[in-house]
């Protein structure tokens, strides 16, 4: 480990011996170079449990979930409701059956945007109702109430942003509304590392009877998640982010809302009973998951959930606390440097975007590539960001609990190598 | 390093000198976008008859995007249209071989300073950022000899 | 392998050494017993060659696809739209950009019933249009049209069924008339195995100019298949049936129609571009495939493609056709037993329902469990047939390319065993 | 055989004997199904003040559920409904114990028959089977008992 004069005492790092896990960060790329995996906030690698689970379901247990009186049935029923169980204790969900299983957050995002198109009184999004959201979303958490303020008539407004990546909350009461009948924000921005505060939104959506979503895409993986103490109506997020595969997402809803809300996607699980005239729908959460769900996925999800349990989400947290602090430091020194985004380890999470004099982001990126080192370039799905600040795209480095301050260091070498190339 | 192979010399000479650049009269203006970066362009063309007497553009990006049209630019303006689509045709094939064309003379010859970007065609998600003022010009040809044809009809 | 006198020659029978590439095959289930995994219609098992596709690429290239300029994020998105490639030459579609992926059959048709419900003349399903099904679709191709049908007030007509588990088409004009705007039947019925013949409703309903979606969720795991030889418009199906991974699902649909309907998700990937104002889309497929795409479950599919296509469908369905002609032969012999749906190889797939006596089929399917004979009971996610036939439910043994007669004759043995349990 | 742990002589019995089944006059009827297998009851209750004078029933369904609603018939027809309420728990108790619960005297005692089903606890997916009459008696109570204190009231 370099050494980190004054900074980083080192007490809040998690060991070197986290990283053996993870057996893509073994990989070496361009000709013998140790890859640098700095591309986090777009997805996390997989620690060998999580492959181990779900090697050992398909090896040992695969089979259709609910429905089956055979054994393998029985199992791979367990293992995905068991799942289930593992998750809801992670975000401290009231109650097991609070937690869908979806294919990743956008579709959550999406599924609570159809609910409400759908709905009836007094949940219903319709042309004299408003949307409120912000101006730091994920496109996922944009789009989707675009679409409903298109097909509804809804209104969609939004929180602007401060210069320095903040939410500007100021206008509240404009933006919030008596009319305002759902409130969809993230909780950290995964363009800008944004934490923002969600008392005052919450209180606001609640003062005027509307419901609240918060996206917590950037948030599940990094810090303790306590849905009941956000005070959400829903909590979106991903699995492939928090150390799970792809293909799996959740949406977190209150038990209530779950039962008076119509469903999404219509199929098998999620009746209860179907004739060629009618159907009605299993309960909550089987109602808002049709058709075979990703079981595999789901059994992958809960032992990353084990995972990053086991570690201690404070613990992570604090480390990236530090590698955060550390890595502002020391872009603050790379002439030229401009953060896009709160500029203090205070209330930000473990994404920094930043641009780099007038060099594209493309280049720094293919330029850092090269070296070894993968960040990720472009709007990173929150072009609206971007407009805000007049910059075409940024450059943007993201750690997670296996980053260490060597790959802070090999950051700021190889930015140094990519001004000396455009210089 | 083997980056160099995408980041010739040439190709950043015409990023740091763009030729041509700045918006002038025209008879078709289009903007183009990639999507995947942000990349854009804003490109005109002024035909006489068949021939292509100017390209004008402004646009942002990076090197490669900002070099293409440059290039082009260069490349195109005092040809006939048969033959700047000729050239347009071998440049896309180029760009499409991800990396497995090796440009000979007679590529050189079309191509001029162009094969410079060859190496670039072994990336593809720089593809679209050396092709995007390229397709602009396809386009805004396309509108303005629409429109001639417009007109003669 | 059994003994089977002048009904098999044998020849037409895939080897055993393909049961080798299955790990979970050689399962031990209630002390001892290897387990005869009959349920293939509810999932298939996965061959090692897939499960090495995941592996390798969650160890050597996981990365977010697309919009990276990094090695793994260049790597992930060949990965990923070279399965798309795989899929589109499987289904031999004219175009890799009309293959979506999705995460299951059921999200590829609500897909559609929503692409239909949101989108502009001449597509759009509302009150003055009709919607055609069949009585024998899976409660995923029936569930979404009811809601459709709720959600537009357009009519929801279907096909009935012969007594011999057939498609009743003699009221074809009637079923599929000028106001129908979608036909959406299932080429292979999941509970009874029926293969439906397609020209003639395909063209029926060009004739009124109805599209056509085909649920090809029991064909594609099973026999040859080509959606330019099908006619249709669209064809869904599922990957964990046929030797993929779970959460993964495909549609094809025709370029034109892809292009004029609207998204269905909204949020990253699917868009060109983004303000807050307003969204513009990206081309087909990336329209209709919102958020971080299922994207090691594409590559698992594409593995499984691979297998499949390596071992070669026609082999594949000739096999199954073996199988099922010697299951039915012996399954006739069992007193009592009554099959539900063609009783005869020709025009069938390699599932079978059945009852036994008033054996209640948990209790047959209990009782097989127990000797480790795993089939499926219940309504199988197809009430309407079971409500049409006057049964609660069926026994389903269903087969494939790694079935083998040996099999047949563990389930035979099994059933013998039932009725003397409960005799 | 394992499964004999299951399939207990006494529920094959009851399922093929049943005891109390057929409809008969009662103060409030209910139909309930088993969605995941299509086991259905429907099951009516009488009450003469607290006491449980009848349950009828008809249903159709796999071994488990039938045997369970005659079991239940014999076991709760004639007593106090505090009585009865406390057998259901018990059952309830036993039903979700997943097999970890071995009956002992005292449950025995308060079971009767019904402990013949301590093996199907094993058995998530049958479990419901198990339940589903004893859901709808519970149920159809509820709805007598409602009728009765609107009555009153
Ligand atoms: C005919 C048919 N259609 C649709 C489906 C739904 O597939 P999935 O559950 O993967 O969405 C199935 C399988 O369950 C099926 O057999
Ligand atoms: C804040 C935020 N919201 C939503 C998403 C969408 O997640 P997914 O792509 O897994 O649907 C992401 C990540 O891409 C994100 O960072």
């Amino acid at each position: 480990m370099t050494q980190l004069p004054g900074l980083l005492t080192g007490s809040q790092l998690l060991g070197e011996a986290i990283r053996k896990d993870f057996p893509l960060l073994d990989r070496v790329v361009h000709d013998g170079k140790k890859i640098v995996y700095l591309d986090n906030a777009a997805t996390s690698q997989k620690p060998r449990q999580v492959l181990d689970a779900l090697n050992e379901y398909y090896e040992q247990h695969n089979a259709n979930v609910h429905r089956g009186v055979h054994v393998l049935a029985e199992e791979a029923t367990a293992l995905y409701e068991g799942a289930r169980d593992k998750v809801a204790a992670f975000i401290n969900a009231p109650s097991r059956n609070e937690v869908i299983f979806t294919k990743n957050a956008s579709e959550s995002l999406n599924l609570v945007a159809n609910m409400l198109g759908w709905a009836d009184e007094p949940y219903r999004v319709d042309r004299d109702t408003e949307i409120a959201i912000t101006e730091m979303e994920h496109h996922s958490n944009i789009v989707p109430w675009q679409l409903l303020s298109q097909r509804t008539g809804a209104k969609l407004k939004w929180f602007g942003l401060t210069d320095d990546g903040r939410l500007d909350l100021s206008n509240i009461e404009e933006v919030i509304t008596e009319k305002t009948k759902i409130v969809s924000f993230t909780l950290v921005s995964n363009i800008m590392g944004t934490v923002n505060p969600t008392e005052a939104i919450v209180r606001r959506a609640q003062e005027v009877g509307a419901l609240v979503l918060i996206d917590a895409s950037q948030a599940a993986p990094h810090m303790p998640l306590d849905v009941q103490a956000l005070g959400a109506d829903f909590v979106a997020f991903t699995g492939h982010k928090m150390c799970g595969p792809t293909g799996i997402g959740v949406l977190w809803g209150r038990q209530e809302l779950l039962e008076d809300l119509p469903p999404f996607l219509g199929g098998g699980e999620m009746i209860e009973t179907v004739s060629m005239h009618s159907s009605t729908y299993a309960p909550a959460p089987h109602k808002f998951e049709a058709g075979t769900p990703p079981i595999a996925q789901a059994v992958g999800l809960g032992a990353a959930v084990d995972y990053l349990t086991a570690i201690g989400m404070d613990k992570i947290a604090a480390h990236e606390h530090a590698i955060t602090e550390y890595a502002i430091k020391r872009l603050s020194e790379v002439p030229d440097l401009r953060i896009i985004g709160p500029t203090t380890a205070e209330d930000r999470g473990a994404a920094i975007s930043f641009v780099l004099g007038d060099i594209h982001p493309h280049d720094v990126g293919q330029v850092l590539d090269e070296q070894g080192i993968a960040v990720r370039v472009g709007h990173h799905c929150a072009r609206p960001v971007c407009l805000r600040y007049g910059i075409p795209a940024t450059t943007r480095a993201s750690f997670y609990l296996y980053s260490s301050p060597a790959d802070v260091d090999a950051l700021i070498d190889g930015l140094e190598h990519v001004r000396n190339f455009f210089g | 390093m083997k980056l160099e192979s995408m980041y010739q010399e040439l190709i950043l000479d015409h990023y740091k000198h763009p030729r041509g650049r700045g918006l002038r009269d025209g008879d078709a203006e289009v903007h183009h976008v990639n999507p995947t970066c942000g990349d854009e362009i804003t490109l005109r063309v002024k035909y006489d008859g068949e021939t292509l007497t100017d390209i004008s553009y402004e646009g942002q990006g990076c090197s490669i995007s900002q070099a293409g049209a440059s290039i082009l630019n260069e490349l195109l303006v005092g040809k006939e249209l048969g033959e700047a689509r000729k050239i347009q045709e071998v440049f896309l094939e180029l760009m499409q071989s991800k990396g497995k064309i090796e440009p000979d003379e007679a590529m050189e010859e079309v191509l001029e300073d162009a094969v410079a970007f060859a190496g670039v065609s072994k990336y593809p998600a720089r593809v679209k950022c050396a092709l995007l003022s390229w397709m602009a010009w396809k386009d805004a040809t396309a509108q303005a000899l629409g429109d001639a044809e417009r007109k003669t009809a």
